[in-house]
């Protein structure tokens, strides 16, 4: 592989790693805060991409969209707490599986219904619409090097946040002693709900800001639901800083170690072989790299229980 | 045409009364006709232009084909091959039906067909067309009105060459129909494939694949990424700029399913077919714009392969006078494919799959601003498969 | 002496009903409905024995499925090979499967948890990309298989002879089994570490080997489903190892109870009915099938074992009520 | 003979040393109690001796056999039996399936998968016996949720006997325990301990005083003083360390 390509390789890994980070950011919060396993995260994701869709077709601004749609995956997110989510706070992880399963099962139905079940598409705004020339034939979009400031930026403020405010130290306190949080007499209830909607609001972001490059379609947030649980599984759950590493890392494994991977097979195997390795290989990769980091340490990188 | 709802345990139960009425209400001799097509997920709109194509020469014979009233039962396999086995059974152990219809995927059909066929019932595949099923394994009993899986990509291997390609970057899902893809377009591909990129099912990111392709010394790019997939490698390959350098040809990644999507991003694009909604055949004409005003949307070739499913089946009807009784007189009946194709030849060969020309095909933009794709120059005629040979019937 | 308790009384209505339905139901012309119950039979046989993991073991698996499908192309592959005895079959996918199971049990339980949960996601996925990468054996359109096995030549163990006898007999076994063994020295170590590993451990019991044997025996149970699927499908698919089947067993025991006698058999019924009938009122039945998910997670705690049986309360153990027979 | 020997155990948590070279040995028949403000480092040194925790250095030898390296169950198995500071039960599970399931532990293999384990009448029998010996009998069917905190600690130690231990490791077994049940315990422990060598953990000096033959007071991960408890009760260091910290 030329090293000009390898470059442009971890600038796409870089890309989507923080686009998985801003998915797996509030998943994590919220397991991590509640223990709470919210399948329904990625569904959240979908809708905040149809809801960007939606909202354009209205205003005709895609600014506008993303801030109504940000506003409108809050108050679904608040929604959900209240009538859903909040009934299954201290119930055991297979109640909220259920139940998170069957929000994901409506939703993805109720996308079908309003919207079709094709494929649709929105178009980056147009002060975003150009490209950077990278080699002679390669332009990378603009639009991908905002999306990754985004969730740079995204980044940078959680974790300011979860390190120096009161609510971040709440946030903190929560993800490794729960019951020293409420034994302060915090109102923990305000506290979940508070986590709840910035992790909906998250989601609901990434699904915007993914919208105008990946295509708007019924189940889009099931496959990234898995791919945000192994970020969050191989970083820590619980830990922003964890998130942030995993989706890095499975960001440029994606990437990177796919098309490593398949070179090296080429090298060592005849091509029928490797051929037929490869893309079965490469789509195992992320599994592989978190059932190796759970072998190893068993509860992630960077736990957010500490090291002892 | 009386279109009935499903039913099962309703059946037994006769809570539901409404049920039992619609279905004592098809009358024991009319034509029985069983479709299994996936309609839910994004796949779904394939389904959809099935449905409607079948539908559509239905409506236009007042709910008869051949002279038989036909009663048309819809089935959808979720594109998950243990409900669409449960499906066919249904249709084949409760409602009897004369006909299955089906599927959209070969995974979907590999899992019906045996069920089926043993039933002794006829299957008629409007869209999946395995090699599976096309040599050895061919079927007295089974149909494919549309196409082979290969033979789109072989067709496409000969545009390269008549283009003038010379190296060529291949990307598939990697499944079977993915493989087979890049089967069919080596073996009439003359010059070089630079790489060959397996990207999984349903992929989403396509910035890695495009930096190779961007880094090799490709002329063109072959592909073949139905449905969504399709949507966005078009929409990335153009905003990465490659479609100035390179040029995109493809098989179903640039159809009437996926271009609503792609929009302005395909127009140009080059892809390979055995029909385009512009061509000019009489019978075309009348399809397409009775099927743009009933559905208001453009057909696509799983629509088309429908219709002339529909209209091979009345054609098989008339001939018999709708007796079922009679397999190899329907058989042969339908063997003889004496219908009036939206695709103008059409015959069938030995292994029951079809024989048709297949054409270079455009994306161009309508004056209505509606997207579609033109036939633009005919490569090969009366195209049969690779596999017929081995199959014994 | 056993008392009679009731879910012992709804089991035995149960299984008295799925033996008749094969009499009665062709008298009403409804042999469809055979096809539905053999599909809701075979997922509650891979559902009990997900249900001796989760419910008894505490070990939460997202990739059951696996051994499903594994247990299935084992015996596919045998099949197209030329084994034709189904016991021959079945000794093969036991083994593969339970070999499966030893080498990525022992490597996941070394998680607990939802850490657990994922890894066993991730063996599910190498699974199923490796079965969607075998390409002789039809990759991932799957194979049709043109012949079936037999027992000793005769074609009882198909679909033409009595292959819903036979997956009724399976049935009842594993129901039979894993309830004995749940309650025999095994199992109540297996209970005693899901409540209080710690503990266990220190009685003097080394949990992971108790967790990976039944880890290997949940696999091996669930390849049997493999195998019957095959024979009933005539056909196999890598599908049967998504990720999404594994969900549905999840689904399935839970919505039946956990580590309730009926649970995973009440699930898997309730699951294929409950598909069957909204599907068959209108399309769009999903918009009906979210919510009700959603509503028994809030309401039915203990799963329709529980809705059918309320009066035991909590779900004690069997052994505990056995205890209290006893003495 | 010393049933328990430790040998210069030294463990770290990052800078904090909680293990400092600690050597100490339990002799057959008697009673050896530990005892340390809190932070010391007795539960650690509890921990490392059950494994649950592996030291960094040092040795435990049982009855002659070198643990060190050994896993929580292994030790068990070699005859560790030990109760927690926070009791720890099965709390699903019958008082008396609690204990038969410890029984069961000892009395051959486990990986017997047909007959019900609630009716092997020799695991229930020899379960019953020890309730009985600890006199809660006549709770064996409730389930251990139910019970109250005296009787769970009771429970506990049933637990542990029930493995017919070498030694036992009691980790603060009085605590939260009201007057009445301290001294109801404190008779029962006086009666096994010739039977059943200890290790106690504990902050009740009256327990101290009642059972132990040997006294070490941990501070900081050190033995600053070990001997007879009445050379305890005059020792300079020991009362410093330990009456200091309990802020009399």
């Amino acid at each position: 592989m030329s090293l000009t390509l390898f470059l442009i390789q971890c600038l796409n890994g870089l890309q989507y790693g923080t686009l998985l980070f801003l998915i797996a950011a509030g998943l994590t919060l919220v397991f991590g805060v509640m223990g709470f396993i919210n399948l329904a995260h990625g569904v959240q994701y979908m809708v905040g991409a149809y809801l960007v869709f939606a909202f354009q077709q209205l205003t005709g601004s895609f600014v506008a969209a993303v801030i109504l749609s940000m506003a409108a995956a809050l108050l679904l997110g608040l929604l959900l707490e209240h009538f859903v989510f909040r009934h299954l706070y201290g119930r055991d992880h297979l109640a909220q599986v259920l139940a998170t399963f069957g929000i994901i099962i409506f939703l993805n139905e109720l996308a079908k219904i309003l919207f079709g079940p094709g494929t649709l598409t929105i178009e980056p705004p147009e002060f975003l619409a150009g490209s950077v020339q990278l080699t002679e034939q390669l332009r990378y979009p603009v639009y991908r090097f905002v999306t990754i400031l985004a969730g740079l930026i995204v980044a940078v403020l959680l974790y300011i946040t979860v390190t120096r405010t009161r609510v971040g130290m709440l946030i903190r306190a929560g993800a490794t002693t729960p019951d020293m949080v409420s034994a302060l007499g915090i109102n923990v209830q305000k506290l979940f709900m508070i986590v709840f909607g910035v992790g909906a609001m998250l989601a609901g972001f990434a699904g915007v800001i993914a919208a105008p490059i990946f295509a708007i379609e019924p189940g889009m947030g099931d496959n990234i639901l898995i791919i945000a649980f192994v970020v969050i599984i191989i970083g820590g759950v619980g830990s922003i800083r964890g998130a942030f590493l995993g989706a890095l890392m499975v960001g440029l494994f994606d990437t990177v170690g796919r098309t490593l991977l398949i070179e090296g097979l080429e090298v060592v195997f005849p091509p029928s072989v490797s051929n037929q390795v490869g893309p079965a290989l490469a789509s195992m990769l992320v599994y592989i790299l978190m059932a190796a980091v759970l072998v190893v340490r068993p509860q992630g990188l960077l736990p957010a229980k500490g090291a002892a | 045409m009386k279109a009935r709802s499903k039913n099962t345990i309703a059946n037994l139960a006769t809570v539901l009364a409404l049920n039992t009425a619609l279905c004592s209400a098809a009358l024991a001799e009319d034509i029985k006709i069983g479709m299994v097509v996936t309609l839910s997920g994004p796949p779904a709109a394939l389904g959809q232009q099935i449905v409607d194509g079948f539908q559509l020469a239905l409506d236009q014979n007042g709910g008869k084909l051949g002279g038989e009233t036909v009663s048309l039962i819809v089935e959808d396999d979720e594109l998950k091959p243990d409900v669409a086995l449960l499906k066919a059974k249904s249709l084949v152990e409760r409602d009897e039906v004369d006909f299955v219809v089906g599927t959209v995927f070969s995974n979907t059909l590999q899992a019906i067909f045996k069920p089926v066929i043993q039933s002794d019932t006829f299957l008629i595949s409007p869209n999946a067309g395995p090699s599976t099923f096309a040599g050895k394994n061919c079927n007295p009993n089974f149909f494919v009105t549309s196409y082979q899986n290969n033979q789109n990509a072989e067709v496409s291997g000969l545009i390269a060459n008549e283009m003038g390609f010379e190296n060529v970057v291949i990307v598939v899902p990697n499944y079977q129909a993915g493989r087979d893809n890049v089967a069919g377009y080596k073996q009439t591909f003359k010059g070089t494939v630079v790489d060959e990129v397996f990207t999984p099912l349903g992929h989403q990111d396509f910035s890695s694949e495009l930096a190779k392709i961007s880094t090799s010394d490709a002329d063109a790019l072959f592909t073949f990424m139905p449905g969504g997939m399709g949507v966005r490698l078009v929409k990335q390959f153009e905003a990465s700029g490659l479609d100035e350098s390179i040029k995109f040809t493809s098989v179903f990644t640039t159809d009437e399913t996926t271009l609503p999507g792609q929009q302005d991003a395909a127009v140009g694009f080059l892809s390979a077919g055995s029909w385009a909604p512009d061509m000019k055949t009489e019978a075309n004409l009348a399809f397409v714009s009775a099927f743009e005003e009933t559905y208001g949307y453009v057909p696509g070739s799983f629509a088309a392969q429908s219709y002339d499913t529909a209209n091979l089946i009345a054609s098989a009807l008339e001939k018999t006078g709708g007796d079922m009784g009679d397999k190899d007189a329907m058989r042969a009946a339908l063997e003889a494919a004496d219908f009036n194709s939206v695709r103008g030849s059409f015959s069938f060969s030995n292994n029951h799959y079809p024989v048709q020309d297949f054409h270079l095909l455009e994306v161009a933009k309508r004056e209505d601003g509606k997207f579609w794709t033109t036939a633009k120059k005919t490569i090969v005629t009366d195209y049969a498969d690779s596999f017929h040979s081995e199959c014994k019937m | 002496m056993m008392r009679v308790d009731r879910s012992f009384l709804v089991m035995a209505l149960i299984f008295a009903l799925l033996l008749a339905a094969p009499f009665v139901l062709p008298l009403v012309e409804q042999t469809y409905l055979l096809s539905l119950l053999i599909k809701a039979m075979l997922l509650a046989i891979a559902a009990i024995s997900l249900d001796l993991l989760v419910g008894h073991g505490g070990m939460v698996s997202l990739g059951h499925a696996a051994f499903v499908a594994i247990g299935a192309y084992a015996a596919a592959i045998g099949l197209e090979s030329g084994i034709e005895n189904i016991l021959a079959l079945l000794v093969l996918a036991v083994l593969v499967s339970g070999l499966f199971a030893l080498v990525t049990g022992a490597l996941a339980l070394r998680t607990s948890g939802v850490y657990f949960l994922m890894i066993t996601l991730a063996f599910g996925q190498m699974a199923y990309f490796t079965l969607t990468s075998l390409a002789p054996y039809g990759g991932d359109d799957g194979l049709t298989l043109w012949s079936m096995a037999t027992l000793f030549g005769s074609d009882v163990v198909q679909n033409g002879g009595q292959l819903y006898l036979v997956i009724l007999l399976t049935l009842l076994a594993s129901w039979w089994g894993v309830h004995r063994l749940s309650n025999a020295r095994f199992g109540r170590v297996l209970r005693a570490a899901r409540d209080n590993p710690g503990r266990t451990e220190i009685m003097g019991f080394s949990i992971f080997r108790y967790r990976l044997t039944a880890y290997v025996i949940a696999g091996m149970i669930a390849a049997v489903s493999g195998l019957l699927t095959m024979q009933h499908a005539e056909f196999v698919s890598p599908a049967m190892a998504a990720w999404q089947r594994s969900g549905d067993l999840l689904v399935i025991v839970v919505l039946g109870g956990l580590g309730t006698r009926n649970g995973a058999l009440l699930g898997a019924l309730f699951l294929v009915l409950v598909e069957e009938v909204l599907g068959s009122i209108f399309h769009e039945w999903r918009l009906l099938y979210g919510p009700l998910l959603v509503l028994m997670a809030l309401h039915a705690k203990g799963g329709l074992s529980d809705l059918l049986f309320p009066a035991h309360g909590p779900e004690t153990t069997d052994a505990t009520r056995a205890n209290g027979e006893q003495i | 003979m010393d049933v328990l020997e430790i040998r210069n155990l030294n463990k770290r948590f990052g800078a904090v040393h909680v293990s400092r070279n600690i050597s100490l040995s339990v002799p057959d028949g008697q009673c050896h109690a530990v005892i340390g403000p809190n932070g010391a480092g007795k539960t650690t040194l509890i921990h490392q001796i059950s494994g649950v925790l592996q030291p960094d250095a040092g040795e435990v030898v049982l009855a002659g056999r070198d643990i060190t390296a050994s896993k929580t169950w292994q030790r068990a198995q070699a005859g560790l039996g030990r109760t927690f500071q926070l009791t720890s039960v099965l709390p699903s599970f019958s008082v008396l399936e609690n204990v038969a399931l410890a029984a069961q532990a000892k009395s051959g293999s486990s990986f017997r998968f047909f007959r019900p384990a609630g009716r092997e009448a020799d695991l229930n029998e020899k379960a019953m016996r020890t309730l009985e010996r600890l006199k809660i009998g006549d709770r064996a069917l409730v389930p251990a949720d139910d019970l109250s905190h005296g009787e769970r600690r009771l429970l506990e130690l049933a637990i542990a006997l029930a493995g017919a231990p070498r030694l036992l490791l009691l980790d603060e077994p009085m605590a939260g325990l009201g007057r009445v049940e301290s001294a109801m315990l404190i008779d029962i422990l006086a009666d096994l301990r010739r039977s059943i060598p200890m290790l106690l953990v504990e902050h009740d000096m009256d327990a101290i005083f009642q059972l132990a033959d040997t006294v070490s007071v941990l501070v900081d991960g050190r033995i600053v003083a070990q001997g007879a408890p009445e050379d305890i009760r005059n020792d300079p260091a020991a009362r410093a360390a330990y009456l200091g910290d309990k802020g009399q």
